[in-house]
């Protein structure tokens, strides 16, 4: 096994520069969102004063050990899904740790987190993030559904389970991505991603109206800068998954930044006018519209 | 002080068929009492930490009183906090600064105590309103607290019945500006006079039937 | 739709002999959630305890009085000058009601006539009032849906009406600009012209609200068939206002029984069949395009100028003989109304406000309140536009 | 209203009937008859909308006044049902039966004046004050100053301007401020 060390600075310095990124981007798509209000919305550097001022808190409560884990798993949901992933195609370094069935890994990184996150909002013993959680997870389980099938049946397309490898067969131009190749797959891929997104129609596990704000209710000072991390890491991570599998990955930082930041927009601009699904409809939702569309990608495959 | 019969010690069976036994004032609250907590041991750091909470407020969303209703201005377009760094939080874990908005009857001081002591040090309290500061309007009522510093720390009052969103945007401002000079210690203010904090409570509160601290 | 999971009813919890739920906490079969007083879902400073089966609510139980700051004593110990100035902080989101429903109440037992400009004035101060409490009401329904941007339009129309209320009265949100007599002062120059802007950026508001509310298909499907009031409950719970018309019911006290100058104005009740949440919310927007067309004909058609304010008696020593009363008048939530006991001194011996909230919030809201996901207990609430001051004054 | 108050005089013992406006008027009932006489006017007379029941303390008289506040919607009247009861015992049928709604205010009734209903639903529970431990605040001998005086601790250097003692002074120097 000839392990090559210099991965490991090469595998921080991509997730320094995409926790940077996220925190950007956030807060940029926080302000365009604020347009449609109306609003200026919050200063673009305001996710770091946040997350500075989370770890700067003097004080913090534990509720047990699952509590501590509960973000741990979370940010390493997120770290390890970007950690065995091509980030930028082509790059030596920022191919991280990504190998011929990392596919599969990354599929269960994606839930990963989530679990954890269950685990450590149970734990907390507050009934709203109990409900958040439980709610979660089922829309979670619910939206990784047709998120899977398109993933296999993209995988049964480039007959690999390598993401390396499907971004290879995705280069020259834009007419070999899957987008166009495989649109049925990426119909359904997309409404996961909406459903996976945090944001309106399916937030109802962190809908501040109703249990406020779900899991994260208890958590509070490094806990929840932890998350905050996560919260930009993760989103990038799981979209540079939807980039490379099915709109022809990144051949450089730029066009990964622009790549990124339409498919977030995406679903920003769903999330700014749409109230929110109840959790049975949510699901009902996927069931009735994600799930053939995965199923049919399977099979037109 | 009589005890509400949820708060009572009792058996319980559980699902499974376990009795335990359940003493809902010892399980489900900490009794420990709030420490001092200094700040950090390099004064430089401390300076830095002080100026990223005073960038970044976050209000715990709890309309006590009337006030609550010039809170929703601050959040949309014509007044946008959000410039500010000002942002609402849902649950008080999660919040630095509690707006007293108004008038504090003495059922909703019991809430706004448990929040206050759920949210984490440092934290800060803004008393909105001339009701807050001696009582305005309600000087005479029976029912409403006169003088809000008696029962948690204050480190600003904003006057005024009531007071418009832009002494609202300039009382953050200068609540900012107490942060800086790290002079908005009301946690460990809380902390060290607990005992008096406490006993004027319950002056107040007379049906006390929670424990002296719950975090 | 199809329906792939049938709510199961069968484990309800059975009653007790004296009708009571028999719930057993400990059976870990339910769970009871406090909705508030601090959670955001909430309309105000008020909570249900709920207790819980599921995601299903078995029960309800409202409890108020975090408000309660005892006005009906404190205007028993004032004199009725010095009254004016509290009333309006009775109901925080729409206090000219207060005003307007006190001073009736006084000038009728004083029997003194109010100039009829000063009518025409309140009328469109309370309609602009109105039109202020609805444009809550529609951020509120939608932000309990997750859909912060309709907050952010309206709120942002309601600081227009603002302005032109802090042009006419010098305030904000406490207005104290109906006294007992009349109005203070006339409109300032040009208010028509201004106020006409105002009533253009409402309307066109109001058009977008509907295209990105009403129309919205994931809207309809949270509230449609949601949260209905049977026409059955209106007399027995006491349903006003909105909430009535919605159920078909052309309760409206502007109507019913005009008081001020609506019986010179034109304008019909608003009402709705199927008595949903989405009724109620659609009925309320119709119902600020009636607001904004009485604005435009009270403004084309009041006096153009005249007395404002009647000739009051010294006030310091201002006794009203022995007399009660009840003055109502149709708020943007109901019939809200003033009772006013007089015993022949300079105080008054008893005031009552009867809000709109009181019965809605209360018993109508437990009855409503059972059988609801947890997760349409806050568009529940806000739907029926409650406002907790007025509750427990 | 007039033929209203005769036809309900011939069937219950009802007291003068005072009209306050042309569409408002009070009539006293004996505490007695006062349900019947709200069935009778709710099932044959149309007045089927409580639109309130409040109390009025005459503490002079040693009696509490009931206003039970019917509305005919159809008619556009409103009709005001005064009951008086005796001060000290302050116990009166409950009528949650007729009107739900009313058991919020009998809950209310009980907590601000002390007057019981029983057997209205969940009459016992603390409604508005919570932790109350002096007479009835709604009742005339509640002083509500001297209470906030006691129980909360002020802020030294308020000073009240009182506008009617400071006219009073101004306009009759010499003569005591009076007032409460």
């Amino acid at each position: 096994m000839d392990f090559d060390w210099m991965k490991i600075p090469y595998a921080f310095l991509t997730v320094f520069i995409v926790v940077n990124y996220g925190f950007l981007m956030g807060a940029l798509i926080q302000k365009i969102g604020a347009r449609a209000g109306r609003r200026h919305g919050i200063p673009i550097w305001q996710y770091y004063l946040d997350v500075i001022k989370n770890y700067g808190l003097r004080t913090s409560i534990t509720h047990g050990v699952m509590f501590y884990l509960g973000p741990v798993f979370r940010l390493s949901g997120g770290v390890g899904l970007l950690l065995f992933m091509p980030v930028i195609y082509g790059s030596y370094m920022f191919s991280n740790f990504s190998f011929a069935g990392d596919l599969i890994l990354a599929l269960y990184f994606v839930f990963f987190g989530t679990l954890g996150m269950a685990l450590g909002a149970g734990e907390s013993g507050h009934p709203h993030a109990a409900i958040g959680v439980t709610r979660g997870l089922q829309q979670v389980s619910m939206a990784e559904l047709p998120f899977a099938m398109a993933v296999f049946s993209v995988a049964l397309q480039y007959q690999t389970l390598s993401i390396t490898e499907i971004v290879a067969a995705q280069q020259g131009g834009m007419m070999n991505w899957t987008l166009f190749t495989n649109p049925i797959a990426v119909a359904a891929a997309m409404l996961a991603f909406l459903g996976s997104m945090m944001r309106p129609p399916f937030d109802v596990f962190i809908a501040p109206q109703e249990i406020p704000i779900g899991p994260p209710t208890e958590y509070h000072s490094s806990y929840l800068a932890l998350m905050q991390t996560n919260r930009a890491i993760f989103p990038v991570a799981k979209i540079v998954i939807y980039m490379n599998l099915f709109f022809g990955g990144a051949g450089s930082w730029p066009e990964l930044f622009v790549k990124v930041f339409f498919l977030y927009l995406f679903s920003a601009f769903v999330g700014v006018c749409f109230p929110r699904f109840r959790v049975e409809q949510s699901i009902r939702f996927f069931l009735v519209w994600a799930v053939p569309l995965g199923v049919l990608s399977i099979m037109v495959v | 002080m009589t005890t509400k019969p949820e708060l009572m010690k009792r058996m319980v069976k559980g699902p499974d068929g376990l009795e335990f036994e359940v003493d809902p004032l010892r399980d489900y609250y900490c009794e420990a009492p709030p420490t001092v907590m200094p700040g950090a041991y390099i004064q430089i750091v401390e300076d830095f930490f002080n100026w990223a909470r005073s960038k970044s407020l976050w209000i715990l969303g709890f309309g006590t009183g009337c006030g609550a209703i010039e809170m929703r201005p601050l959040m949309t377009p014509r007044f946008d906090a959000y410039r500010f760094g000002v942002a609402w939080r849902p649950t008080p874990r999660q919040a630095n600064l509690f707006i007293i908005s108004g008038y504090l009857s003495t059922k909703t001081l019991k809430r706004a105590i448990r929040a206050y002591e759920q949210m984490q040090n440092p934290k800060y309290v803004i008393g909105l309103g001339s009701c807050t500061i001696n009582g305005g309007m309600y000087w005479d009522s029976y029912n409403t607290i006169k003088k809000l510093d008696e029962y948690l720390p204050v480190d600003l009052y904003i006057a005024g019945c009531m007071p418009r969103p832009e002494a609202l945007l300039a009382g953050f401002e200068e609540m900012k500006k107490i942060i800086r000079t790290g002079k908005a210690e009301g946690a460990n203010q809380y902390a060290e006079n607990f005992a008096w904090y406490k006993a004027n409570q319950k002056r107040v509160i007379h049906d006390w039937d929670m424990p002296d601290y719950n975090w | 739709m199809l329906d792939i999971f049938p709510p199961d009813r069968t484990q309800y919890p059975a009653k007790k002999a004296d009708g009571t739920l028999d719930i057993d906490l400990t059976s870990g079969k339910y769970l009871k959630l406090w909705q508030g007083p601090n959670h955001p879902g909430i309309t105000g400073n008020m909570s249900v305890e709920l207790t819980v089966c599921g995601d299903e609510v078995v029960e309800g139980k409202t409890h108020v009085g975090y408000l309660h700051r005892g006005f009906e004593k404190l205007m028993e110990r004032r004199t009725f000058i010095q009254v004016f100035p509290i009333v309006c902080r009775v109901c925080v989101p729409e206090p000219d009601f207060n005003e307007y429903c006190y001073a009736a109440c006084v000038e009728e037992l004083a029997g003194i006539e109010v100039p009829e400009m000063a009518k025409w004035i309140r009328a469109m101060i309370l309609e602009m009032g109105r039109i202020n409490s609805y444009m809550m009401y529609l951020g509120g329904q939608a932000g309990a849906l997750g859909q912060g941007v309709i907050g952010q339009w309206t709120t942002y129309v309601r600081d227009l009406m603002l302005d032109r209320f802090e042009e006419l009265t010098g305030a904000r949100i406490y207005h104290m600009f109906i006294l007992p007599g009349g109005v203070r002062d006339t409109l300032p120059d040009g208010f028509a012209g201004r106020m006409e802007e105002t009533l253009c950026e409402v309307e066109k508001t109001l058009k977008d609200v509907y295209d990105v509310m009403f129309c919205n298909a994931v809207f309809k499907k949270r509230t449609v068939g949601m949260g209905v009031i049977d026409p059955s409950w209106l007399e027995p719970y006491g349903v006003t206002g909105p909430n009535a018309r919605a159920a078909g019911v052309a309760k409206d006290v502007r109507k019913d029984s005009p008081y001020l100058i609506y019986d010179q104005l034109d304008f019909e009740p608003v009402t709705g069949q199927n008595s949903d949440i989405y009724t109620r919310a659609d009925v309320r927007r119709r119902d600020v395009w009636v607001s904004v067309d009485l604005i435009r004909q009270i403004l084309a058609k009041m006096p153009k100028s005249g007395a404002v304010m009647a000739p009051l008696p010294n006030v310091l020593h201002w006794q009203i003989p022995r007399g009660e009363t009840y003055v109502r008048g149709e708020c943007s939530r109901g019939e809200y109304g003033y009772y006013l006991v007089t015993d022949g001194s300079g105080y008054p011996r008893r005031i009552n406000v009867r809000g709109p909230s009181y019965t809605h919030a209360m018993a109508l809201l437990e009855r409503m309140i059972v059988g609801c996901n947890i997760s349409d207990v806050a568009a529940l609430m806000v739907s029926l536009h409650t406002y907790p001051p007025e509750i427990e004054r | 209203m007039r033929e209203l108050y005769a036809r309900l005089k011939a069937l219950y013992p009802l007291g003068e009937l005072t009209e306050q406006r042309k569409n408002l008027a009070f009539v006293t009932v004996p505490a007695a008859h006062l349900r019947d006489t709200l069935l009778h006017l709710r099932d044959k007379e149309g007045f089927t909308h409580l639109v309130l029941l409040t109390a009025v303390d005459w503490l002079e008289e040693g009696q509490f006044q009931l206003t039970y506040l019917l509305n005919n919607r159809a008619l556009a009247c409103d009709l005001g049902l005064r009951v008086l009861i005796q001060r000290d015992t302050a116990t009166m049928e409950s009528i949650h039966d007729l009107w739900p709604t009313a058991a919020t205010y009998q809950r209310e009734l009980r907590e601000m004046f002390g007057i019981d209903f029983p057997g209205s639903p969940r009459i016992e529970e603390e409604f508005i004050l919570e932790g109350w431990n002096s007479i009835p605040p709604y009742r005339r001998d509640f002083d509500t100053l001297k209470y906030a005086q006691e129980a909360y601790a002020e802020r030294p250097g308020r000073v009240t301007h009182d506008p009617e003692t400071h006219m009073r002074l101004q306009m009759y120097p010499g003569q005591h401020p009076a007032g409460k």
